[in-house]
């Protein structure tokens, strides 16, 4: 939790514990590529359940986010999460401000490297942020059926490693996901179609399962 | 095959835009970063109209920017609501002292970025917002889902408040007559054809010959329905009379009637559907004492229509006679 | 699939006109028997100004009867020239004495038909002619074959002869003043798909992803030449290259530029083709000193647009200035 | 050429060498049906070449004709021609006035029934009054070069009985308007498109050849 592990990290968060800007910086870089590479999927989810815009919204907001990215010093994952907000803030719909939101509370986490410990508290309170301002509880078929099982692996973590944290908390991002199969929306324009939308996956959940996948190659 | 004319999908809005605000050079001003429309003379001493929301609407909001109806509109990119940093620019830009009423079509979206503008501006401006949820195809006995999409309606509100505005109306009776035209309003929308998406030049749905949607909003979503086309006075028969119970409507009453195509809809098939619509209001003894056709909150280009019924009273009739001078509305 | 909004095919045009004039019974009234429209407040002692076509054109020509510029409009049936017997009913009921001037699109039928109507009245009536040729796309070098068609530019010697009947110009210097606004008018026109046949609800041509027709009407024929979709700053260009020499445009000339749409095509779509048909003139040296921008001649659903340019003069903008108070027209 | 002549022939003009009133009526209704039926036929035709309207504009002008004959005397021919001559009158478009005028001119034929010679003459000045408004020649691509060749075979008929020498007619009239197939249209809206609808037949055509070849069944 000091400086003096994240040099012998290599600077770039592939070996340590902690999570890195350098880090957080690749994990967020590689989650653009992920939805820049499957934007049209999520404009097609949103096609059939939505205003078929999802893909363009998060992918433009992103695109932007890569070029903050690329001018900041790497020196701490709040720094690069809140870059990626920033992005996201200056993106409108309804996706932009909540994901805004979301990656800005992480943006306001420790700025040093951050344990497993910073990581679990840093998303739950982004999770909480979320869930209050898209008043969206799990079920109601929005990104917030991935983020919340991710955020709670998270915080109960034992992992020792960041790295191995993440991957879990994909995996539960994932399973909730894919749980927006068969439900009917509570929140968001798929809640007009009612049942009609009922087996289409919701896209802000897939791409919430998309960014902690990203963090693999890591 | 269907297509969206434009260079490409990045600059569609802004290149629009630009080509609107020369177009109307003498009415209305566009601001580009961030992105706003405001009226070409800048009106003091009144209380600040502002809408806005998606583009893919027009000529919804920036065609009624202008004398007697907005001072600013706030487009977003299409069927994406702007962010809170435009709008509460545009706040900034047209607040004169008096105020601003915002009127806010009822989206996840749009609710949250006009909240957060106005919630940025808390210390220093008066914002009162206006939220218009006029679609009773997404009326739900729900837990606080979104609610009503707020659709045509916006039209009456921001006509009316824009002349009580001029007229110099204080801040909090505008806001009221706004959720006044609201209460009283309700609005249903049916297409015959999907939308075309800029991005992907691919229509929203699609639809087998003979079918329609009941129900849709303005975002080339599905309706609640799928159905078979019938005689366009059977269908219009259908929307009205659930308008009529939605509203409230009794013999003698008197509304206005918007019959908005959706995009693609030719003025020969809204005269028709303004006739049955007024051959059935009639029928009931309730009286178009105003009506609009033609395509003023569109779904891109989608073939389709929405009827809306606004009840009226002698004040609402005053305010929406009134003079207005925007690109899209002029009497 | 597409589909046309209507009750029965039979009775689309009829209803569609009740409809119409219902919505705007301040300013219009049908006659329907035989079948056309007038302004509800005649203006006498003036030169009647007065003319028609098939329907499907909306807001042509219909949409144009009112104060400062048309006293009565003709439809046929969609696509359909009126009768002649329907043209000099017409006539007969405008003319207050000081004659009539027919603003006819240059089609065989309407030809025919209106000059049939005004032989019939050769006794009675002085009746004037200017026929509206502005397509290029229709250029031959031929025998006498039918002509350049008439579209868009319909507009502008409308609103012009309207001004100038409506200041009391007599009836020759009328008729000349249009004549010289077809002279000095082009138009050219493209289509990215077409509209819809009311009748057998098809499509009247089929195009392969990302073609377009070239050189359309107004009849939802196809163009002549099929061409690939490229940007729409390159087609507008080529579009308006071709227009300013067909007009005989030179640096620091005037145009009132009209960029139309055909039916379905977005209002962001028409700011885009403005936007850009004002940077080539621009880059010409050539002032849009007026622009009209939206779908005032269509083509049923057709989804493309027509720009049409006409060098303007002094008089020409003072007329085009005059105040309009029609149903698709007001200033 | 006498009513006498007219009695023989049992009033419906199936033996007669003259053609009665009634036998006018009947191959008007004849035709009435042909076009009724064979609408969609020229509507495509003038889909593909024009403004798609043809088959609706004609058929509702012959219904509204066929109305009118229903109601007729069945004294002589010209009656029967002029009434539909006024269907068409009230019919507008282009195909409206051409064979309005066309049939008029039948119309103000001789007010008893017609032999060959009448024909000839009635069709001669009927035809030539089309070309002339139309400005229309043979070679043009319109109803014109149907109307010429069979106009010209009823002029110079050798044949005895109305019935062989409108057979004759109507071989040259389908001849004519199979022949627009192929023509690069001077006339009307397929010369908007120049080459592009060269190989489509002319409704007009197609409809003056189906007229002549209605007085079959007779
Ligand atoms: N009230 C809400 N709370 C949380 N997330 C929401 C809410 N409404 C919508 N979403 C999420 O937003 C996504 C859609 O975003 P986007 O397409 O940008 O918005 P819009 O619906 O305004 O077009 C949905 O897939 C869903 O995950
Ligand atoms: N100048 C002309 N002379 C003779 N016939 C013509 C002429 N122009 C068109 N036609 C005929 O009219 C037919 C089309 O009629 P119709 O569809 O009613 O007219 P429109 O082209 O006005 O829609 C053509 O098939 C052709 O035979
Ligand atoms: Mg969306
Ligand atoms: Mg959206
Ligand atoms: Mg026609
Ligand atoms: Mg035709």
């Amino acid at each position: 939790m000091t400086k003096v592990v994240d040099m012998t990290d290599k600077g770039n968060g592939t070996n340590g514990a902690e999570l890195t800007g350098a880090g957080a910086k690749m994990w967020l870089l590689a989650f653009v590529d992920r939805v820049v590479a499957g934007a049209d999927e999520l404009t097609e989810l949103d096609r059939e359940a939505g205003d078929g815009d999802f893909g363009w919204n998060i992918s433009s907001a992103l695109k932007r986010g890569r070029e903050g990215l690329e001018g900041i010093d790497e020196a701490h994952p709040a720094q690069a999460f809140q870059t990626v907000a920033d992005a996201f803030l200056a993106s409108g719909g309804t996706s932009g401000p909540l994901f805004g939101l979301w990656f800005g509370r992480l943006g306001a986490g420790p700025t040093a490297p951050w344990g497993v410990p910073e990581l679990g508290a840093a998303f739950g309170t982004a999770t909480e942020a979320v869930r209050r301002l898209g008043k969206a509880e799990v079920g109601h078929k929005t990104m917030v059926d991935a983020m919340v099982p991710a955020t709670e692996v998270l915080t109960d973590a034992t992992a020792r490693t960041w790295r191995e944290a993440v991957s879990e908390a994909a995996r539960a991002a994932r399973a909730g996901a894919e749980s927006t199969g068969g439900m009917v929306a509570h929140r968001g324009r798929a809640s007009y179609l009612g049942e009609r939308a009922k087996d289409v996956l919701d896209p802000g959940a897939v791409a919430v399962a998309w960014f902690f996948e990203s963090a693999e190659g890591v | 095959m269907s297509r969206f004319f434009m260079n490409e999908r990045e600059t569609l809005v802004e290149q629009a835009l630009e080509g609107f605000a020369e177009s109307h050079s003498g009415l209305v001003d566009v601001h580009p970063d961030p992105l706003f429309v405001t009226r070409r003379t800048p009106t003091t001493g009144k209380v600040a109209l502002l809408s806005g929301g998606g583009s893919g609407h027009e000529p919804l909001h920036t065609g009624f920017v202008g004398q007697g109806m907005l001072d600013a509109a706030v487009p977003g990119d299409v069927f994406t609501s702007p962010t809170a940093l435009q709008v509460r620019a545009a706040i900034q830009a047209v607040d004169s002292g008096e105020g601003t009423v915002m009127v806010v079509k009822n989206y996840t979206g749009d609710v949250l970025n006009f909240s957060i503008a106005a919630e940025l501006l808390a210390d220093t401006h008066r914002v009162e917002q206006v939220l218009v949820d006029d679609d009773l195809a997404t009326e739900r006995e729900d837990d606080g889902g979104p609610g009503r999409r707020g659709t045509a309606a916006v039209v009456a509100v921001e006509k009316i408040c824009g002349a009580a505005a001029e007229a110099g109306v204080p801040i909090a009776q505008v806001r009221d007559l706004g959720r006044r035209v609201v209460a009283r309003s309700a609005t249903l929308g049916v297409s015959f054809e999907a939308c075309t998406n800029p991005e992907t030049g691919r229509r929203s749905f699609e639809l087998e010959p003979g079918e329609m949607e009941f129900g849709v909003g303005i975002h080339g979503e599905r309706g609640i329905q799928t159905r078979v086309i019938g005689k366009a006075d059977d269908l219009v028969e259908s929307l009205v009379s659930r308008l009529v119970e939605a509203v409230g409507l009794r013999r003698s009453d008197s509304v206005l009637a918007i019959v908005n195509g959706l995009g693609a809809t030719h003025g020969l098939e809204l005269a028709v559907a303004a006739r049955q619509t007024r051959r059935v209001l009639d029928g009931q003894g309730i009286d178009i004492t105003r009506s609009l056709v033609g395509p003023y909150v569109t779904s891109l280009d989608m073939k389709g229509l929405s009827i809306t019924l606004t009840a009226l009273t002698d004040d609402l009739v005053k305010f929406w006679d009134a003079p207005v001078r925007t690109p899209a509305l002029v009497w």
